[in-house]
């Protein structure tokens, strides 16, 4: 797999990379990870808007959510394997009785029902769109191999976040923090997920993993989380589960991978996800070409623009 | 929960949690496990994990639904019906664990003669007194046995029930522990087994289909599922929590889920059980060490108004002569030494005479309307908010406005403490805040973090927690709010000739104190509770060591033994990691005796040996001659499985060697319950007081025994069935709570990251029902009982099916969270000032899990047009009556 | 000029070629603040084990502490029930200790009054004793109208439980039954 | 979530819209106008048309010193702003566009005053040098800029968007350059102008061809009353210089104002469009979905049977 851009910069110090497999096919949907990101990480609340969009009532990451937890009801079932009866043998009291009810999707009789549930956050690329455009180095690349915003660097350019393919980030429209400037009418940096880098620092795993109730955000070194995605999938497969599927997981893709990616039961977008996802900056040497030539044409044609006669 | 204390003896959760991943099928039933005890469901999922069965049977497909294998929509209120045709598909096609039901429970016990079952008197027990409204229990006893309640107290008609039946005190008779007829063969007519089979006749797959208006196929696979994995080689576990209780009902409800894991051969066994799931930090222990009427701790009876003239005839009704609860009288004088100390003694009957006196109900819902009445002045509230917490808030409200004091203590400014200037009655204009004369005293109390303090979880475990950090200003622990309060008291009391003040001058009363706010030592008052021997001071390790002659004191003799060796058993953290087995025993402290999978000698065979390999838990080890496992055993040490009782003995020694249930008189787990609950020996379906169906089964369409409060104005009930006007209030509601709140919402809605995920009250309709009744996804809807209307946003979701009932009949439901009210960060109306408080006859538990009403699109009315509104459509009912 | 080079080496743009980094993406750019960040928990003067406030299930806590003040709550790993995890509540049960709503003072309202007022602690348990005392006296009822023993007084009663400790559950109901105040109730039944 | 084909998250943004408020878009045009008229100014010193140079020279200044006043009062925490020279990173188009506004503002200010105080000849004179040449990247790079994003309509306009602010940062130097200078000597700048108006216009057509579907939003809200009015501005502008303007004083002031509005609405309209693309998920999805059509995708891994395999047989 490609390595992620400036992990190398650390040379000795530099530590295994880590990350998170959110596995949505455990998550309850319960927010302990909402909850215990804002708690860690002194995030203010922002605003108590009911959306009427299922639970969610958080709708989006942004500058004071760095874990959203998606929901989405669908009328699909949840799994499809014809499960064989609970024993070989008919059922007692089901000889006359028609289709076996393993044939069934779960949900209640009639039309099936299933309710996922998805925890997003920063996917931390290897090849991090926000991380190359930004101007003053306030984003980096961390020896875990993480990409971190330093509020103590950010001036709120806000070129990382048109950047981002996920709509990651965003500039924090609330109430000065202390550390601020007395003109300031808002806070006006950018923040994202640093996958709690100082909980990192002193060896503790993030907080929303830590809190997870059923695992569903598992925390570790990136090559064994792809190993354990890898074997979760097989085993829905064989259990029959719609829609599994990796996202983020391939070195391959369009960013290089996730540092924090997915196993999702449908299409990416269903949950707010961009399907293919690229960083934009592997064009930008092509694009650097293309604005010379732009830039030599401009000289050229002023140049031109004196070749007329004179008047 | 006496539904669990009659069946097995002890009113608490009969498995812990993490014995939840050995199961093979899960059932949650009444309960939204995923979404209140998210944490606690981690053990669901790692069973999942492994291949087991989960089932989730709900009105609503929630969070818990979305995680289950398998979800099945029932009408609110129609679980008993549910539960019978499970009973009934396991007698029918011989499913049940016969080797298991015949030794480990009474089904081969014959009856009473004269014993009439619901399904011979339209739905009536034998015994029902019209005039009282409550059953003479005389014939549902064992026969040849007199029911227990010893001679000279039957005419003054009361017996343990309720809470205090917690332990099942029926033994009067048994002699050396075995019923007097019995048939091993189960073929006698008149043996439980057998009026099982004819009681659960006609719960067929069809009528529970009607009733609960699940699809036969639904309920069949449930039952299936449920039986491939009971057995030698397999089990399945149970979880329910307030889905259950909630209900006129709800003690029979659990009652019927017992049966269903007697039968099934799944009590006391890894991966078996039932799961009692409790709401709150400590509601398990708040029951074993009550702040409740009726009883005392461990579930000792309050003295009764009508019955115990004498101490002899107190103890005598509640000794059972064989069992443990035939060591009753130690547990109760232990306790009078540990209250009274030198004070109780053998010559003054240990006080027994000051002792104050119970009625049949003195509960919180008889408090209301006493206060309404005008017969309440005093109250103090103490972390629990009723002006939103409880069932018909708006009663409570008008109660706490009659009332000359009122003391709240709790960390913000909840709804109860602010009713006089900031309720919806002021707003109304029912209640003027210059006109109310109650005197308010707002305490702030402290945190958890802020106090050393045990809280018991819902398996029975005692963890005890440190003081972190210092209240700060006026904040205070509710130990050091009662000590010195109880400490003025005695200080004024202190020279009082008066009769009435024996009992607070001979309160013991004296805690060490620490802190400059002189702080009672917690761990003084749990040593008091575990016991000592009085004469050395010496620790008890467990209630078989405590005595009926004063010589121990012991505060709650069912935690005897939790401060053994003057070691804070409660307060253990061996990580788990570092503990032998799952079952992790050096973590905190369970009772009784910390066995964490109660009656667990159940988990082997009549001869001791395992069921199984793959189900071995406790088990007898004949070369060490005694009982040995990954558990205490429940069961005396080194009583051999062979051990049968002599002639004459008593208490404990009565129990044979193959009788698991060593609570109970006979040593079995009850599928029939001879005694100890108001509303019957055998769970019947009953519809709710508000349902729109009439009774499919009988005549007698709700719980006879249930409470009303008859004539009481501020509690009026729907028209229901095919009453005229029971069109006013034609759909079925039901409450619930959502992970991200807690009940009343006053340690939620004061927490901004909490507030901002459930930011709204909202109502959830299925589409069809928004359809019909016109309302809109995202818009306002009013919804109205009798009792009151209130508002919430309109949240359209296919998670609440309608159902289709009997006769193509469709019925939809109204699904309401319950967390807002008019204050905190986040406020909006409060869906209890819908409900009633009918009860449940055992435990005195309102209904608020399935009751009728009626909704429409829109914004409530305002002001006093609120009751204005609220008494039309009233009128309207009544009028069509 | 010392000091000049000295910002001349802090300059990341050099950084950025004298430590091999030459994109600017990593080390060079890290700041000092990022350099030497700890964990607040890693600060803590005390871990004291607690257990979550909220439901039944009895999640493992461990509260941090420094200069008297909370400063994290989260799961304590060691239990074998949540091993570490807490739910939204569990985990926000710092929020609530340091709620902003949270009362720190007594409020006392007299009868007929439109607003609250202070009252120091000291003299609401005095008011409040006196209260319960004459209450009491004034309502006692030694035995009931039909003759039987009461030893009661109908007129006080006492809520709360569910969310107590048991042994403050134990002083509540060993008081209440000594004053005969038998309305003692608490949420187990709601 | 099946709304007419394609699938979303309640129709919510996948994409965050860009935060940044009307300086960046007015900086665009004042960027572009710095750098051309810089190359304006020399090519005139060269050809010996001294007026104009001069006069490109002051404009070019003046709009060098607007521009960074603007970009700093963008700045979500203003008095950072020199946090933009921490680096020197060639993978951030704004980085290095700042170090090029630097240099080129610094050259054409020394140059103008150098100019106005009329000493230090060899100095200005290395100054215009070096603003010459820092010219046409300070007017092309903004293209790079917005490019560079994850917005659809910007980044699959990559090809062209340099050239096109390019286009039009020649026109409204010429423009702005013939509104000051007598139309007997402005003859160079009204042809650059004019060409430049051309150019743009031409380049606009191939971009939204190359876009398709997504480049709608160039006709749709804001956006599309942004590029009329820029196409309709413009083009009267150069219609006005080349004709009257060449005679008249008052016709070229008003011609030229005429093509910088326009320029000014060009990089309105671009900017606008670049928001309501993010605004609406489904360019994000049809986009990708398309090019998953046209060489797949590694973001996902999918093993087993195809759903419709795995349909539920009821």
């Amino acid at each position: 797999m490609s390595a992620p851009d400036g992990l190398a910069s650390y040379g000795d110090e530099q530590q295994e990379r880590v990350g998170f497999f959110t596995d949505t096919s455990v998550c309850i949907g319960c927010k302990a990870c909402e909850v215990a990101c804002k708690d860690w990480n002194a995030i203010p609340e922002d605003g108590t808007t009911w959306t009427g969009e299922s639970y969610d009532n958080t709708s989006a990451l942004g500058a004071n959510t760095w874990r959203h937890v998606a929901f989405v009801e669908q009328a699909e079932p949840l799994r499809s394997r014809l499960e064989a009866p609970p024993d070989e043998a008919p059922a007692p009291g089901r000889e006359d009785r028609g289709a076996p009810s393993a044939t069934r999707p779960n949900g209640d009789s009639g039309t099936p029902l299933r309710w996922l549930m998805e925890s997003d956050v920063c996917k931390h690329c290897t090849h991090a769109a926000c991380l190359d455009v930004c101007p003053t180095g306030a984003l980096f690349r961390t020896e875990f191999g993480t990409v971190v915003v330093q509020q103590d660097v950010c001036n709120g350019c806000g070129y990382c976040v048109p950047a981002c393919p996920f709509g990651v980030l965003d500039r924090r429209h609330l109430a000065p923090a202390p550390d601020l400037p007395a003109f300031a009418k808002e806070d006006g940096r950018v923040w994202k997920c640093t996958l709690c880098y100082d909980r990192l620092k002193g060896g503790h795993e993030p907080a929303c993993a830590k809190a997870c109730p059923t695992q569903s955000i598992q925390f570790g070194p990136l090559d064994e989380l792809r190993e354990q995605a890898d074997a979760r999938l097989a085993k829905l497969e064989t259990e029959g589960w719609e829609g599994a599927q990796l996202y983020g997981r391939d070195p391959d893709d369009g960013v290089g991978g996730f540092g924090a990616f997915f196993l999702l039961l449908d299409e990416p977008e269903v949950y707010g996800l961009p399907p293919d996802p690229v960083v934009t900056t592997r064009d930008l040497p092509r694009m650097w070409t293309n604005m010379a030539v732009a830039a030599g044409a401009l000289l050229v044609g002023v140049a031109a623009a004196f070749s007329g006669r004179r008047s | 929960m006496p539904g669990l204390g009659t069946s097995f003896g002890r009113g608490g959760a009969t498995t812990f949690q993490q014995d939840l991943q050995n199961a093979d099928c899960i059932v949650i039933m009444g309960s939204n496990m995923a979404e209140n005890h998210p944490v606690g469901f981690q053990w669901v999922m790692e069973a999942r994990e492994r291949g087991a069965k989960v089932i989730h049977v709900d009105p609503r497909f929630t969070r818990t639904s979305a995680m289950a294998t398998k979800h099945v929509g029932i009408r609110a209120g129609s679980d008993i019906a549910f539960l019978g045709g499970i009973v009934h598909h396991i007698l029918e096609h011989d499913l049940y664990f016969r080797e298991y039901v015949q030794h480990y429970t009474n089904a081969p016990v014959i009856i009473d003669e004269r014993f009439v079952d619901t399904e011979d008197a339209d739905g009536l027990f034998s015994g029902w007194d019209p005039e009282a409204g409550r059953y003479d229990i005389e014939s549902w006893r064992y026969e040849g046995m007199e029911v227990h309640g010893a001679a000279g107290q039957r005419g003054e008609g009361f017996e343990p029930r309720g809470e205090q039946s917690g332990h099942g005190a029926a033994g009067g008779g048994l002699r050396h522990g075995e019923p007097p007829a019995e048939d091993p063969e189960l073929e006698h007519p008149r043996c439980v087994f057998q009026i099982l089979k004819r009681h659960y006749r006609r719960y067929t797959p069809e009528l529970v289909a009607d009733t609960c208006g699940c699809s036969v196929e639904d309920f069949l696979e449930v039952c299936e599922t449920l039986a491939a994995n009971s057995g030698r080689e397999r089990t399945s576990a149970f979880c329910y929590a307030v889905g259950w209780t909630q209900h006129t009902t709800g003690v029979q409800t659990i009652r019927t889920a017992a049966i269903v894991q007697q039968l099934l051969g799944n009590i006391g066994r890894p991966g078996g059980g039932i799961m009692a799931l409790r709401g709150h930090a400590s509601i398990q222990g708040s029951t074993d060490i009550p702040t409740l009427y009726n009883i005392l701790p461990g579930y000792l009876p309050m003295p009764h108004t009508l019955s115990y003239p004498r101490l002899e005839s107190y103890i005598a009704a509640n000794t059972a002569p064989t069992g443990w609860w035939g060591k009753f009288e130690s547990y109760w004088v232990s306790l009078m030494k540990a209250y009274f100390g030198e004070h109780a003694t053998a010559e003054n009957d240990w006080l027994f005479d000051e002792l104050p006196r119970i009625d049949s109900d003195n509960s919180a819902y008889f408090t209301v309307r006493q206060m309404l009445e005008g017969n309440v002045r005093g109250y103090i509230i103490a972390g629990e908010n009723p002006a939103v917490g409880h069932a018909n808030g708006k009663a409570h409200r008008l109660g706490l406005a009659k009332l000359e004091w009122l003391v709240v203590r709790d960390l913000v400014e909840i709804e109860t403490a602010a009713f006089w200037y900031d309720g919806p009655e002021v707003e109304s204009g029912e209640l003027k805040t210059e006109e109310i004369a109650t005197e308010v005293f707002f305490l702030p109390a402290a945190a958890h973090t802020e106090k050393d303090g045990s809280f018991t979880n819902t398996q029975r475990l005692l963890q005890w927690h440190s003081q972190a950090v210092e209240p700060k200003e006026d904040c205070r622990s509710e130990l050091w709010f009662y000590f010195h309060l109880g400490r003025l008291i005695k200080q004024k009391l202190a020279g009082s000739e008066e009769e009435r003040d024996t009992l607070i001058k001979a309160l013991r009363w004296e805690y060490p104190t620490r802190s400059a706010i002189e702080e009672p030592d917690a761990e003084a008052v749990l040593q008091e509770i575990s016991g000592r021997e009085i004469s050395t001071g010496r620790f008890l390790s467990g209630y078989p060591e405590l005595e009926d002659d004063g010589s121990t004191s012991c505060g709650c003799w069912i935690y005897s033994g939790c401060f053994a060796d003057g070691i804070n058993q409660t307060a253990r953290r061996k990580p788990h990691w570092e503990q032998a087995s799952y079952v992790a025993p050096e973590w905190a402290w369970a009772w009784p005796a910390n066995r964490r999978l109660i009656y667990n000698r159940a988990s082997a065979d009549p001869d001791g040996n395992p069921w199984s390999e793959r189900k071995r838990y406790v088990w007898w080890d004949a070369d060490e001659g005694k009982w040995t496992g990954h558990d205490v055993p429940d069961f005396k040490e080194d009583k051999a499985p062979d051990y049968v009782p002599p002639e004459g003995a008593k208490a404990e020694d009565a129990i044979a060697g193959d009788h698991p249930f060593v609570m109970q008189a006979d040593g079995r787990a009850w599928l029939y319950v001879a005694q100890g609950l108001e509303d019957g020996p055998l769970p019947t379906h009953y519809e709710p007081q508000e349902s729109p169906f009439a009774n499919p089964l009988y005549r007698q369409r709700a719980n006879p025994r249930r409470q009303q409060n008859e004539g009481l104005a501020e509690d009026p009930y729907n028209p229901v069935a095919d009453e005229p006007g029971a069109e006013v209030y034609p759909y079925v509601v039901t409450t619930y709570r959502l992970t991200e709140h807690h009940t009343a919402g006053g340690m939620t809605r004061s927490v901004p990251y909490l507030a901002e995920l459930q930011p709204e009250m909202f109502c959830e309709v299925h589409p069809d029902l928004a359809r019909e009744a016109g309302l809109e996804h995202g818009g306002w809807a009013t919804i109205y009982t009798s009792r009151s209307a209130i508002e919430a946003r309109v949240l359209v979701t296919e998670r609440i099916r309608p159902l289709q009932m009997k006769d193509g009949r469709t019925v939809h439901q109204v699904g309401l969270p319950y967390h807002w009210g008019g204050r905190g960060l986040v406020t909006g109306d409060s869906a209890n000032d819908l409900a009633h408080m009918a009860l449940d006859p055992n435990v005195h538990i309102q209904e608020v899990k399935a009751f009728t009403c009626g909704i429409r699109p829109g914004r409530r009315p305002r002001g006093a047009e609120l009751p204005r509104f609220v008494a039309e459509l009233r009128e309207q009912a009544g009028e069509a009556k | 000029m010392v000091g000049l080079s000295k910002l001349l080496d802090s300059w990341p743009a050099l950084r950025q070629l004298r430590e091999g980094d030459p994109l600017g993406l990593g080390k060079a750019v890290q700041s000092p603040r990022s350099r030497s960040l700890v964990p607040r928990i890693d600060e803590a003067e005390r871990v004291v084990p607690s257990v979550c406030p909220y439901c039944a299930v009895g999640c493992g806590q461990l509260v941090y502490v420094q200069d008297g003040d909370v400063t994290h709550i989260e799961g304590d790993p060691a239990s074998p029930i949540s091993r570490g995890r807490l739910c939204p509540k569990g985990q926000a049960s710092k929020s609530y200790v340091q709620s902003p709503l949270r009362e720190y003072r007594v409020k006392y309202r007299r009868p007929y009054a439109t607003e609250w007022e202070d009252l120091p602690l000291d003299d609401a348990m005095e008011m409040i004793a006196e209260r319960i005392v004459t209450t009491r006296a004034e309502t006692w009822r030694k035995r009931t109208r039909g003759g039987a023993p009461a030893n009661r007084t109908m007129a006080i009663g006492n809520l709360g439980g569910a969310t107590l400790d048991n042994e403050e559950n134990y002083l509540i109901k060993k008081l209440m039954t000594a004053l005969g105040v038998v309305q003692v109730e608490n949420q187990a039944r709601i | 979530m099946n709304e007419n084909g394609f699938r979303s998250y309640y129709g919510r943004p996948i994409l965050k819209e860009p935060v940044w408020t009307w300086e960046i878009p007015t900086y665009f045009f004042t960027g572009g106008l710095a750098g051309a008229s810089a190359v304006l100014s020399s090519a005139a010193r060269v050809a010996g048309n001294e007026k104009l140079a001069r006069t490109a020279l002051y404009v070019g200044a003046a709009a060098d010193l607007v521009s960074p006043a603007l970009l700093v009062s963008d700045l979500g925490r203003p008095e950072r702003f020199h946090h933009m020279f921490r680096v020197i990173k060639v993978t951030s188009p704004m980085n290095l566009g700042s170090w090029v506004l630097l240099v080129n503002g610094g050259a054409s200010t020394t140059a103008a005053l150098l100019e106005l105080a009329g000493r230090l000849r060899p100095v200005r004179i290395a100054a215009s040098v070096v603003s010459t040449l820092s010219g046409p990247p300070l007017a092309t790079y903004t293209g790079v800029l917005i490019a560079d994003t994850a917005v659809p309509v910007w980044h699959e306009g990559r090809h062209e968007l340099p050239w096109i602010f390019g286009a039009s940062a020649a026109a409204s130097a010429g423009a702005a350059a013939s509104m000051f200078v007598d139309p007997r000597e402005a003859g160079p700048a009204r042809r650059l102008a004019v060409a430049g108006v051309l150019a743009e216009g031409a380049l606009m057509a191939a971009m939204e061809r190359r876009l398709g579907k997504i480049g709608e939003v160039y006709r749709q809200g804001e956006a599309g009353k942004l590029s009329r009015a820029a196409k309709g501005l413009a083009t009267a502008g150069a219609a006005v210089l080349a004709t009257r303007g060449r005679k008249s004083r008052r016709a070229a002031v008003v011609g030229g104002a005429l093509v910088c509005a326009g320029e000014l609405c060009l990089r309105w309209a671009v900017f606008k469009a670049g928001v309501q693309s993010a605004r609406d998920p489904r360019y994000v999805v049809e986009s990708q979905r398309r090019r998953i059509e046209r060489n797949g995708t590694k973001a996902t891994t999918v093993s087993g049977p195809p759903r419709s395999r795995a349909r539920p047989r009821l």
